[in-house]
């Protein structure tokens, strides 16, 4: 598999570098990968952190800055990163008013950022956690893992990030980033697997003319395999299941999110069958985003993330936002 | 070595902790794009990255920072883990080899029983951070036999053969805990990655006795 | 080659339906393959219109909006759309002021556009023209059909869109957009071909292991293939043939353009490369711009583009823009 | 039909116009995959589907609209291909077309001399629009040795034959109009598309004749 790399091992280290070139709104610590608004830490304000595995640009490195997150720490292709990115992006960041650290439910993740939220607390930081865990494709008991945190992160991170910025104590930027978790439900397709740097090539075979339904965004396979669909019956498919699971009595923000190498062409194409069939299922839409948000490297696929929002949400989604990856009203 | 051999012919000292940690650094590494393909199968294609990773780091530090006792040998390994890998292996054995070398505290040499019971404080602390049990397709698949193997009085051999067993006996699991649990049902059938590591690091014990 | 799609026969019209059901800011004629920006006709104000085959999007749709194009005519895949849609749209959109055809130097968008022009001009509408033509792995010359318009479309358009904003007269905004184009070049390269869904497969054979140099947007082949290269090498070698073509005396733009299927990730580590090296050559950088923004539907590769710029060109660059895929400053 | 037979047999009336169109629109439709994969050498792999679209378009609207006269047959068809193609080719053979059907006037019959003198009026306009000429590895190369045959008193068999042997021709050809342009040395070796489809054109005219 041939990629634009130089070799595997410095992907994410090369990456950061072209993020401090091309983003002086940004601070990048290449070396101890934290990548921190410049303005951080804003006065009076609750900061947001997160991090991940990289591979799912612009999640979340991209979502750094006014509006969203104070701070993200990227960790290996597929990787979470280490507690001490964490704790040096908190100590970063801390204004005094706390820091919520936004957490996908993988293991990994939720390990690493445990053990940050002690050492940070040790070092004086009051932190807050909220885990999203959205993917309605996964069975969810108390005996697993439970569900893994997809596209719900972005909703997550920019109403959060904008309660934060209006100046919201800890507690309510925590409840609010949790009810946005709570509200969304995803499902994601995958039409090819993605390859690794480390890999370097697909992390699992998918034979032509066949999709795996409800992947997640880590390469792994999903729960089913099947002949190939159209985007129509994908897009019935997949709304199907997330509103089986989470029937909205409110309007929804619609995130059809590309997988990484599905043509944006495509993606509208889906759109659009996406929000034929909430429109038959009678469910309103408040606001559509469209693209490449939270992605698995080169795997072509999508997944339709909804919320509901009452109005306090929207006009949180509404409020100004200036990252890398998602930017409008300044 | 056979199985009968007793444990407490080897004089555990602080060199032969830093024996087994570096060749279980070499064990990993060799098969670091077999623990990958396992990931690959019902994971993310990174674990065999991950534990060459760390163990490097590892094996960097115990020669850098000479540890003066077994107990600071695991801790410092246990941070190293911590610090370097991520994931979910990274916490797991961290905490594993931490808690290990917390429970031996500063002595220079230590008792087999020593041993076994430290390892079974960390095999516990896993567990418990983890919250997986034996049976949920996991590492702990392969910690928990070799624990016991070794409380039975077995050799390290014995316990290299039990934990290696246990890995093996993880294909056919369904997954509970970890990424392998979004499969469901599709995670039978594959060895856990983590249950195949943690095989090769208990049988690393046996080379740094020989 | 398995795609999210319907059939091939609806991929256009299916992804026009998702424009409209997703950009209410947007009037989307989906049978007349229209897209204006609903508060079109702007009063007073100069309108830029442009359009091309689609599969290269967000160009030109996901340009329309404020400080931007006043409306875009998206073709069938890779062929420029017809006259029908470029008069129809210019009617949509000319306060008065005139109207400015941004168009790619392509043979049939050059020829349809010629077309539209004149009909347009017998509706009574003032119309100027401008062709990018801004590749320079393709040789100029009087007997062929000249030069590729590639990434520089997107300067050209955002540029010559906030100077139409600012209220200049249609010479101005010509003159504007000439000066992009002429001060623009760009060179891309390829690591897979891409698939046209009425092909339904790729557009040439790339073997493992080689690259193609010096390619467009089309899925056509490069100039030249070559045994894989490193990022960094790569960076070098756009890096000196669009330096050999145009060596800058003033700051540039950068455009690191992904062609649709390569992961953010890598991206960002080949801007660094590419920053690197106008480093070594003391070019200053202005801005830089990351992300797929003329794609190749999902090929795997990527262009570099820059452009000199002055001061009132940097001012118009940092104006104000709203569109679906480019917005700054409101 | 041999090539020594003379065009001036048939007629060349309204229905033979509209029997040339239709059969060109089967041909096309016939070869759309190869019209695409020749493209796809050197060029966008989509002139098939622009020819196939283009004369589906011209097919339904002369079976709507019948036209009155040869001349008006052929301005429709061009508007249609101008309307519907887009592409380089959607303008160029629109404009072969209606400056072909201009030069014919209304006459209701009309002799193969004013066919001929209208294609070459016809491939004069799209020489002059898209500034190619013979050599430039395009529609031109199969067009012109057509034109020439039947100027020089060559049945529709010779013109269709002229005009393979172009569309064959220019294999060897370096491009210098069209995206084969872009491919520099690279254009060479490879069949021009548009070439291709202008023997298929040109040979619909003895399926019209039959
Ligand atoms: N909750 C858990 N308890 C014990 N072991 C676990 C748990 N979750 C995952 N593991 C182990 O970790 C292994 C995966 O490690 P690795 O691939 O390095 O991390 P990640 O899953 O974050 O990519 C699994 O194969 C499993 O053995
Ligand atoms: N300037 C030109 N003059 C004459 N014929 C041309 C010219 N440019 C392109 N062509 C013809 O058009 C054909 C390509 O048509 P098509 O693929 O439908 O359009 P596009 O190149 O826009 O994709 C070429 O093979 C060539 O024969
Ligand atoms: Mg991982
Ligand atoms: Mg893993
Ligand atoms: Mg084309
Ligand atoms: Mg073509």
């Amino acid at each position: 598999m041939k990629m634009l790399i130089n070799v595997a091992e410095s992907v994410v280290s090369d990456a950061l570098r072209g993020m401090a070139a091309c983003h002086p709104e940004l601070t990048v610590d290449v070396e101890n990968r934290v990548i921190v608004r410049r303005d951080a830490p804003v006065a009076d304000k609750v900061a947001l952190v997160s991090g991940g595995g990289s591979g799912h640009e612009p999640l979340h490195g991209g979502f750094v800055g006014r509006g969203m997150l104070d701070a993200a720490c990227p960790g290996e292709v597929f990787t979470s990163p280490v507690p001490d990115q964490m704790v040096r992006a908190a100590a970063a960041v801390d204004s005094g008013k706390g820091v919520l650290f936004v957490v996908k439910n993988y293991t990994g993740d939720v390990l690493n950022f445990d053990m940050a939220a002690e050492l940070a607390e040790d070092e004086g930081i009051q932190v807050a956690k909220v885990l999203v865990n959205d993917d309605a494709a996964v069975t969810d008991s108390l005996y697993t893992a439970g569900r893994r945190g997809t596209g719900a992160t972005l909703f997550v991170e920019k109403i959060a990030g904008a309660a934060a910025e209006e100046g919201m104590p800890l507690e309510r930027v925590e409840a609010i980033a949790r009810r946005v978790n709570e509200l969304s439900r995803s499902f994601g397709v995958a039409l090819s697997a993605c390859s690794t740097p480390a890999k370097g090539g697909p992390t699992f075979d998918l034979p032509p003319g066949e999709l795996e339904l409800g992947v997640g965004i880590h390469g792994e396979p999903g729960r089913e395999r099947r002949a190939m669909m159209t985007s129509r019956e994908i897009a019935d498919y997949a709304v199907h299941v997330v509103l089986e699971d989470l029937p909205p009595d409110n309007p929804v923000l619609v995130l059809v999110n590309g997988m990484g190498a599905t043509p944006q062409l495509e993606l509208y194409g889906f759109a659009a069958e996406v929000h034929r069939v909430l429109g038959e299922r009678r469910i309103a839409v408040a606001r559509t985003l469209v693209g490449n948000y939270v992605t698995s490297l080169d795997m072509a696929g999508a997944s339709v993330t909804l919320c509901q929002v009452d109005e306090e949400l929207l006009r949180l989604w509404d409020a100004p936002v200036r990252t890398a990856g998602l930017r409008w009203g300044c | 070595m056979s199985s009968s051999e007793p444990a407490v012919e080897h004089v555990l000292d602080t060199p032969f902790f830093h024996r087994w940690l570096t060749a279980a650094a070499a064990s990993v590494t060799r098969d670091a794009a077999r623990l990958t393909e396992l990931d690959s199968a019902i994971g993310d294609a990174d674990h065999g990255t991950n534990m060459q990773r760390g163990f490097a780091a590892v094996a960097e530090a115990l020669d850098k920072e000479r540890p003066g006792s077994p107990g600071a040998a695991l801790i410092l390994a246990g941070r190293q883990l911590i610090s370097k890998v991520g994931g979910a292996s990274g916490p797991l054995y961290g905490t594993l080899l931490r808690r290990a070398g917390k429970a031996l505290g500063d002595a220079e040499e230590i008792t087999p029983q020593q041993l076994t019971d430290a390892l079974r404080a960390g095999v516990d602390a896993v567990a418990q951070l983890g919250g997986a049990a034996p049976g949920d397709k996991t590492m702990l698949d392969a910690l928990f036999p070799a624990v016991e193997a070794l409380a039975g009085g077995g050799s390290f051999a014995a316990a290299a053969e039990a934990a290696e067993k246990g890995a093996l006996a993880t294909t056919p699991m369904l997954a509970r805990k970890g990424r392998a649990s979004y499969l469901g049902e599709r995670s039978i059938g594959h060895q856990d990655p983590g249950a195949a590591s943690s095989a090769l690091i208990v049988a690393a014990l046996t080379e740094a006795a020989r």
